[in-house]
C-alpha cells in the first residue's frame, strides 16, 4: 500500500508516523507542503505537531497551503485520509471534517496515555479492532477539545461517524475519563463516507513496547486489510 | 554622539578600572558603540571572569569525552559512529521578570547551542527552583515557567524527559530556570565555532534583529534591584515556530561539507558569535551591519550588535556554498544575508553606511579580557545542637504523610504531564523515574539522563554538598541501568564579589571535582550563573549537575516501580540515621542546622558498580536510589502508582526508627529481588564486599511497616497528588 | 490606512478559556463580573488610499484567514 | 454595563504570531499589506451601574490578569 505524508513547517510527527508505517510494510513517501502535486497514493497521513507554530489557529494556516487543495481533491476522488492530533485540527480547518477542536477544559497543554473505545470498527481504518475495545493510546495536545453544533452531532451519531470515545479502563464514558472537554468524550471522527479519520490520540506512538504498547498496530494493519 | 561618562560606563556594567584597561588596550577612548561590545563581552556572562580560575580545575577528560568545555557544548563518545552533545544553561533573571517567556527562550537558547554542534536534539531537561509555595509570587512564577518551558519544547517537538522542582524562601525573589539539551550526531560530523581561512562569507541567518533583550547579558550578571521590573525591553519572546525551522536547516545544510564554522547567536548576540568564531580562528571578521535583517526601523550599529533576539546564528561558508546554503534556507522561509568575511586583522571592524564604526583587536575581547582571582572565605561550620529526644513526639505515619504531601515531595505529574514526553517515540522511561531513558534512534542501545541539585547541602556545607549532587545523579543512572558517562553543570550563586559567596563557590566546585574525578565522571560543558539575589539576600548555593549515561542493550526499562507481588527488598549500602539538614527536620520539625551527610566516594562507587552489575544480569525487579527524604520515602515512591506496596520489618540494630526511615546517609539503593534470585544477588553483593540487609518484601496494595503503620497504596498515591491539584 | 479586527466566538459556542478567565478573575475577588468573553484582535496596516477598497480586502481577509466562519463572528473599524 | 478591552504587544516585543499571519495573507495575493499585529480582546459585562467604579475594576482585572504589562499594553472602552 502506498501512502504519503505531508510535512508543513512545523509539523514534528511526521518522522514517528513515518517510522510507523514503514514498520507496518507501507511504501511511504514524505510530502513537503510546497509541492503541487501529490505522488499516486492510497492513504495521505496528515500528521501531528505544530504547523505554523499553531498560531492564529492551531491548523489555520496550514488549511491554506497549496497541497491541501490536492488533499482535498484527493479525499473527493475516495483515497483514504488520516490527521491525527494537528493532522485533525487540520482536516477541520479545511472542511474536510466538520466541527472544531478548542482549547482543552483547563487551559493547559496535555500529555498522558488515556483510554479510547473504538465505536465504529466497520470501516477502513478500525476494521482490526473489535467493537467497544479499549485502547490505552497517548494523546499530546493544547487543543483537543471537539466541538460542534448539534445538528451534525446528530448525524454523527445516526451514521456512526464517531470512530473513538475517551473512556475509562472499564469502557465507561464518563466526565472523569474525559481530558480535554470534547463533546461526548469524543477522540476521532470519519467523514460521511469514512474515508477520512481525523483524531487526537497518537496511535503511531503506540507500536512498540519497548517506548509503550502496541495498541496503535491494529489501525495500520486495518488499512493494510 | 553620547559622550562616555562615569555613568554610562556604570549603565554598562563595568567598573571604572575595567574602563582604564578597555583605553589602554584600545590605546584611545572607545566610542559607545565599542564601549557596549566590551559590556557585553566582558561581562561575568560571556567573560568567566570569576570563575574561569576555579573552573579550570574541574575534571574534562576521558575515554569517551570528544569535546570538553569551551565549545558551545560537551561531546562524548557512546560507541559505533555516535555521539551524544549536551549542556545545560541557566535563564534565571529573564525567567523571574517573565516567566512564560524567559523559561521558553531559556530552552530555545540551550536548543541552539546542541543543534549548532551538529546534533539533532532528542531530548529535554530542566531544573526549576521557586520560591516558597506561599510567597504570593510563587504561584504565577510556577505556572508561567512550566508553561514556558511546554510551550517551547512541545511545539519544536523535542520531548521534554526528566527535570527537578524545588521550592524554598531561598528564591523568593531569584528564582531558577535552568535548562538542559541533549542531542545525537554522528562522531565524524560535529561541527566547531572556530573560524578558518581568510575572505569567507560570514552569513546571518534565521529570524530578523530586533530591539529584544539589548544589555540581557549584562542583566544577567546583575543583582536584582528594586526597579528590576522597570529592565522590561530586555524581554525576549521565543518563536519556537522559527526555531523548529532554524534547526531543520542547519540540519540539512550540515549533510555535505557547506560549513566551516558555525555559531549560535546567544547572550550579547551578534558580538559574541562574531567574536568568538573569529578570536578562536586566530583571525579578524569584518561585519557590514547595513546588510544585518532587522526587525524595526531605524536600528543603530549599537542596538544590531547588542540585540538578544532569539532565532538567529552565524555561519563561515566555504567558497562556492553561498548559493546551495541559500536555497535551503529560502526553503524554510528563513533570511539568509551575508553580512561579512574573515580576514587577517586580528580585529572586529564594524562598517555601516561605508563607514567604519567600531574596531577592536579581538584579544582585548576574548584572550585579555579580565580574570579575577576574588577573594573567599571557607565556609564556617555550624555544630548542630539538636536533641533529638527533646522534639515535639510525631508518629511515623504522620510524618510520612506530611513530607509526600508537601510542595518538595509530591508528584510532579502536574508538571510533566504540561511536557510532550513522547514526541519522536524514543523514550523509553519518562519523568517520574530516577532517571529518564532515550533510545538512539533505530538502535538497541540508549542513553539515561537526570539532573539533580541539593541547595541544603551546599548551603550547610559547600564542599560535601558539591560531592553530594554528583553522587547523587551518577546514583539516579545508575538505577536505571545506565553506566554514567559525563556531567554538564550550571553553578547558580550570588554575589561573587562578596568573599562568603565565593567561598562556596570555590568549595562548591572542589566538591565537584572531587566527585567527578573519583567516579570518573567527567565534565564536557556548562554554565555559570552569578548575582543571584537580590538586595544583597544571595540564593543558597545551588550547582546543578546534569549527567548521561550510556545503556548498551535496551531489553526493558528499568524504574523504580514494584514489579511482583512477594519479591525481597535488599537496602544496599549503610544506614547510620543521619537527619542533620535531612527533609524530615526540615518538614516535621522546621529544623535546618547542622551538617549534611559524609559522601564516601569508595562506597559510593562500589555501592554503585554492583547494583549495575546486578541490573545488567537481569536480576533484579526495580531498583530506586535512597536520596532526600531517605528509606520510607524511596519505599513510598516504589509503591505509589504501581499496584503493589511493602512490608517492611523494624530494624535490627539501629534503635531510632526515626533515624533509621528518614535518615539521609548516602550511597544507598533499594533492589526488589525474585526469591529465586536472591542467591545470585548475595553472591555479588558479597564478593563485591557490598553491605546491605534484607529489609521485607512485597505485598499487594499496602504498605507497611511491621507493628508501625499500614496505608493503602492508593491512599498514599492520592496523598502524593494533592498538593499540585490543590495548588 | 488601520484598521482593527476583532474575532469573538459565537455565541452558541463553548468558550473554555473565557470561562477559565472569569473564573480566576471571581477567585480574585472580583464578584459583580456577568461575564467574560474573550478573543482575538488584529491591527492591520494597509498600503491603501481608497477606504471601501480597502475595507473590502480586511472582509476578505477575515473570511479567507483570521475568523474561522463556523465558530467565530468578526468585526472590522477603522482606526 | 459592558466593556471592551483590547491587550497587543508593545511595540518593538516580537509578534511571532503576527508575522506568520502577515506572511500567510501575502501568500494569500494580499500584496499592498503593510503590516499585521495580533492582541487578545476582551468583551467584558459587569454588574455596576457607576461607570467610574466599573472602569476601575476593569483596569484592576488588566493589570491583574488580563495583560502581561512586562510586554503587553492594554485599552479600555466602554460598549
Ligand atoms: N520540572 C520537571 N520537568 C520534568 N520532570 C520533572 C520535573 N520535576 C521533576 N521531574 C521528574 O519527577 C521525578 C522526581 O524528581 P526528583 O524527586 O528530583 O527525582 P530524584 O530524587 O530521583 O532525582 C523525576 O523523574 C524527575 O525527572
Ligand atoms: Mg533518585
Amino acid at each position: 500500500m502506498k501512502s504519503s505524508v505531508i510535512v508543513f513547517p512545523g509539523s514534528n510527527c511526521d518522522r514517528d508516523i513515518a517510522v510507523a508505517l514503514e514498520k507496518m510494510q507501507f511504501k511511504n513517501q514524505m510530502v513537503w507542503h510546497k509541492e503541487t502535486k501529490l505522488p499516486k497514493s492510497d492513504l495521505i497521513v496528515i500528521p501531528g505537531g505544530f504547523s505554523y507554530g499553531d498560531y492564529l489557529r492551531s491548523g489555520a494556516i496550514a488549511g491554506k497551503s497549496l497541497i491541501i487543495n490536492e488533499v482535498i481533491k484527493a479525499a473527493n476522488e475516495g483515497c483514504l485520509i488520516l490527521g491525527i492530533c494537528n493532522g485533525f485540527q487540520i482536516l477541520t480547518e479545511t472542511g474536510l471534517l466538520q466541527g472544531v477542536l478548542l482549547r482543552n477544559k483547563k487551559l493547559k497543554f496535555i500529555n498522558k496515555d488515556v483510554n479510547i473505545k473504538v465505536i465504529n470498527n466497520q470501516t477502513k481504518f478500525s476494521n482490526k479492532y473489535k467493537k467497544d475495545q479499549i485502547l490505552k493510546i497517548n494523546i499530546a495536545h493544547n487543543e483537543g477539545n471537539y466541538f460542534t453544533n448539534s445538528e451534525h452531532l446528530q448525524k454523527l451519531k445516526n451514521e456512526n461517524l464517531i470512530a473513538f470515545k475517551y473512556c475509562n479502563t472499564t469502557g465507561s464514558t464518563d466526565e472523569d475519563s474525559n481530558p480535554n472537554g470534547s463533546l461526548e468524550n469524543i477522540a476521532g471522527i470519519f467523514n460521511s463516507k469514512k474515508n477520512i479519520l481525523g483524531m487526537m490520540p497518537h496511535p503511531e506512538r503506540m507500536i512498540d513496547n519497548l517506548v509503550s504498547n502496541t495498541d496503535g498496530v491494529n489501525l495500520f494493519s486495518s488499512l493494510l486489510n | 554622539m553620547k559622550t562616555i561618562t562615569k555613568k554610562v560606563i556604570e549603565q554598562h556594567g563595568l567598573k571604572l578600572e575595567e574602563y582604564s584597561t578597555i583605553k589602554k588596550l584600545l590605546k584611545r577612548e572607545p566610542n559607545l558603540l565599542e564601549l557596549g561590545i566590551f559590556s557585553a563581552m566582558w561581562n561575568e556572562h560571556c567573560s568567566y571572569k570569576s570563575s574561569r580560575k576555579h573552573l579550570k580545575n574541574l575534571p574534562t577528560k576521558g575515554k569517551q569525552v570528544i569535546q570538553g568545555p569551551g565549545e558551545n557544548a560537551g561531546v562524548i563518545d557512546i560507541g559505533d559512529e555516535d555521539a551524544i552533545i549536551f549542556k545545560i544553561e541557566s535563564h534565571n533573571h529573564p525567567s523571574y521578570i517573565e516567566p512564560y517567556q524567559g523559561a521558553a527562550t531559556g530552552v530555545g537558547g540551550i536548543l541552539r547551542d546542541v543543534f549548532t554542534m551538529g546534533a539533532r536534539p532528542i531530548a529535554l531537561l530542566n531544573s526549576i527552583h521557586f520560591g516558597s509555595p506561599d510567597h504570593f509570587k510563587t504561584r504565577s512564577l510556577l505556572n508561567g515557567v512550566v508553561s514556558g518551558i511546554g510551550g517551547y519544547g512541545n511545539c519544536i517537538g523535542i520531548p521534554t524527559v526528566a527535570g527537578e522542582t524545588k521550592f524554598n524562601s531561598t528564591y523568593n525573589e531569584n528564582i531558577l530556570v535552568n535548562a538542559m539539551a541533549i542531542g545525537h550526531a554522528k562522531k565524524n560530523k560535529i561541527f566547531y565555532s572556530k573560524a578558518k581561512g581568510l575572505n569567507k562569507s560570514v552569513v546571518y541567518v534565521g529570524s530578523k534583529t530586533g530591539r529584544d533583550g539589548i544589555h540581557g547579558a549584562s542583566m544577567a550578571s546583575a543583582e536584582f534591584d528594586d526597579d528590576s521590573e522597570e529592565k522590561k525591553p530586555t524581554v525576549q519572546v521565543g518563536d519556537p515556530f522559527t526555531e523548529k525551522l532554524l534547526m531543520e536547516a542547519c540540519l540539512e545544510l550540515m549533510k555535505d561539507n557547506s560549513i566551516i564554522s558555525i555559531q549560535d547567536m546567544g547572550a550579547a548576540g551578534l558580538t559574541s558569535s562574531s567574536v568568538e568564531m573569529a578570536s578562536k580562528g586566530e583571525l579578524g571578521i569584518e561585519l557590514n551591519l547595513d546588510k544585518v535583517p532587522c526587525r524595526e526601523e531605524n536600528m543603530t550599529p549599537y542596538e544590531m550588535m547588542l540585540s538578544e533576539s532569539q532565532e538567529r546564528m552565524l555561519i563561515i561558508l566555504e567558497d562556492g556554498k553561498e548559493q546551495h546554503a541559500k536555497k535551503i534556507f529560502n526553503k524554510w522561509d528563513l533570511d539568509f544575508v551575508i553580512i561579512g568575511k574573515t580576514t587577517d586583522t586580528n580585529k572586529l571592524t564594524l562598517k555601516y553606511n561605508n563607514k567604519i564604526e567600531g574596531e577592536i583587536p579581538l584579544d582585548a575581547l576574548a584572550s585579555k579580557a579580565p580574570i579575577y582571582d576574588r577573594k573567599w572565605v571557607k565556609k564556617k561550620l555550624t555544630k548542630s545542637k539538636i536533641d533529638l529526644k527533646k522534639l515535639k513526639k510525631i508518629k511515623i505515619e504522620d510524618a510520612l504523610i506530611k513530607i509526600l504531601s508537601s510542595a518538595n515531595h509530591s508528584n510532579k505529574n502536574w508538571i510533566t504531564s504540561q511536557y510532550d514526553q513522547m514526541v519522536m517515540c524514543d523514550t523509553a522511561q519518562k519523568s517520574g523515574a530516577d532517571a529518564a531513558i532515550i533510545r538512539i534512534h533505530k538502535k538497541e542501545k540508549a542513553i539515561a539522563v537526570s539532573v539533580d541539585s541539593s541547595s541544603n547541602y551546599c548551603k550547610s556545607h559547600p564542599l560535601t554538598g558539591g560531592k553530594q549532587i554528583v553522587c547523587e545523579n551518577w546514583r539516579n543512572l545508575i538505577s536505571v541501568g545506565a553506566k554514567p558517562i559525563a556531567i554538564t553543570n550550571c553553578l547558580n550563586f550570588g554575589n561573587p564579589e562578596d568573599p562568603k559567596i565565593m567561598g562556596e563557590f570555590v568549595e562548591c566546585l572542589a566538591g565537584i571535582k572531587e566527585s567527578c574525578e573519583f567516579l570518573n565522571y567527567p565534565v564536557v560543558s556548562g554554565n555559570v550563573s552569578f548575582y543571584n539575589g537580590t538586595n544583597k539576600k544571595n540564593i543558597s548555593p545551588t550547582p546543578v549537575i546534569g549527567g548521561v549515561g550510556l545503556i548498551s542493550k535496551l531489553k526493558r526499562s528499568m524504574n523504580h516501580q514494584l514489579k511482583k507481588n512477594d519479591s525481597v527488598l535488599l537496602l544496599i549500602g549503610k544506614t547510620f540515621g543521619h537527619l542533620e539538614q535531612s527533609i524530615f527536620l526540615e518538614e516535621i520539625h522546621s529544623i535546618l542546622e547542622g551538617q549534611p551527610p559524609e559522601i564516601n566516594l569508595i562506597n559510593e562507587k562500589n555501592n554503585g558498580e554492583s547494583v549495575l552489575e546486578i541490573i545488567n544480569k537481569d536480576l533484579v525487579n526495580s531498583v530506586h536510589d535512597i536520596s532526600s527524604g531517605g528509606l520510607i520515602i524511596t519505599l513510598a515512591e516504589m509503591s505509589m502508582g504501581s499496584n503493589y506496596g511493602v512490608r517492611i520489618d523494624k530494624p535490627k540494630k539501629l534503635t531510632d526508627l526515626f533515624k533509621y526511615f528518614f535518615g539521609e546517609d548516602q550511597g544507598r539503593y533499594v533492589l526488589e529481588i525474585d526469591r529465586n534470585n536472591l542467591k545470585k544477588v548475595e553472591n555479588i553483593l558479597k564478593n563485591n564486599n557490598v553491605f546491605y540487609e534484607n529489609i521485607g518484601f512485597t505485598q499487594k496494595d499496602y504498605f507497611e511497616i511491621q507493628k508501625e503503620l499500614k496505608i493503602d497504596i492508593k491512599e498514599l498515591y492520592k496523598i502524593n497528588n494533592q498538593w499540585y491539584n490543590n495548588y | 490606512m488601520k484598521f482593527s479586527v476583532t474575532v469573538t466566538l459565537k455565541k452558541d459556542v463553548l468558550d473554555p478559556q473565557g470561562k477559565v478567565v472569569q473564573n480566576t478573575l471571581k477567585n480574585l475577588g472580583m464578584d459583580n463580573l456577568k461575564s467574560i468573553r474573550q478573543g482575538k484582535y488584529f491591527e492591520i496596516e494597509l498600503d491603501d488610499s481608497d477606504q471601501k477598497k480597502a475595507e473590502k480586502k480586511i472582509d476578505e481577509m477575515c473570511k479567507k484567514l483570521l475568523a474561522n466562519l463556523i465558530i467565530e463572528d468578526y468585526k472590522i473599524k477603522k482606526i
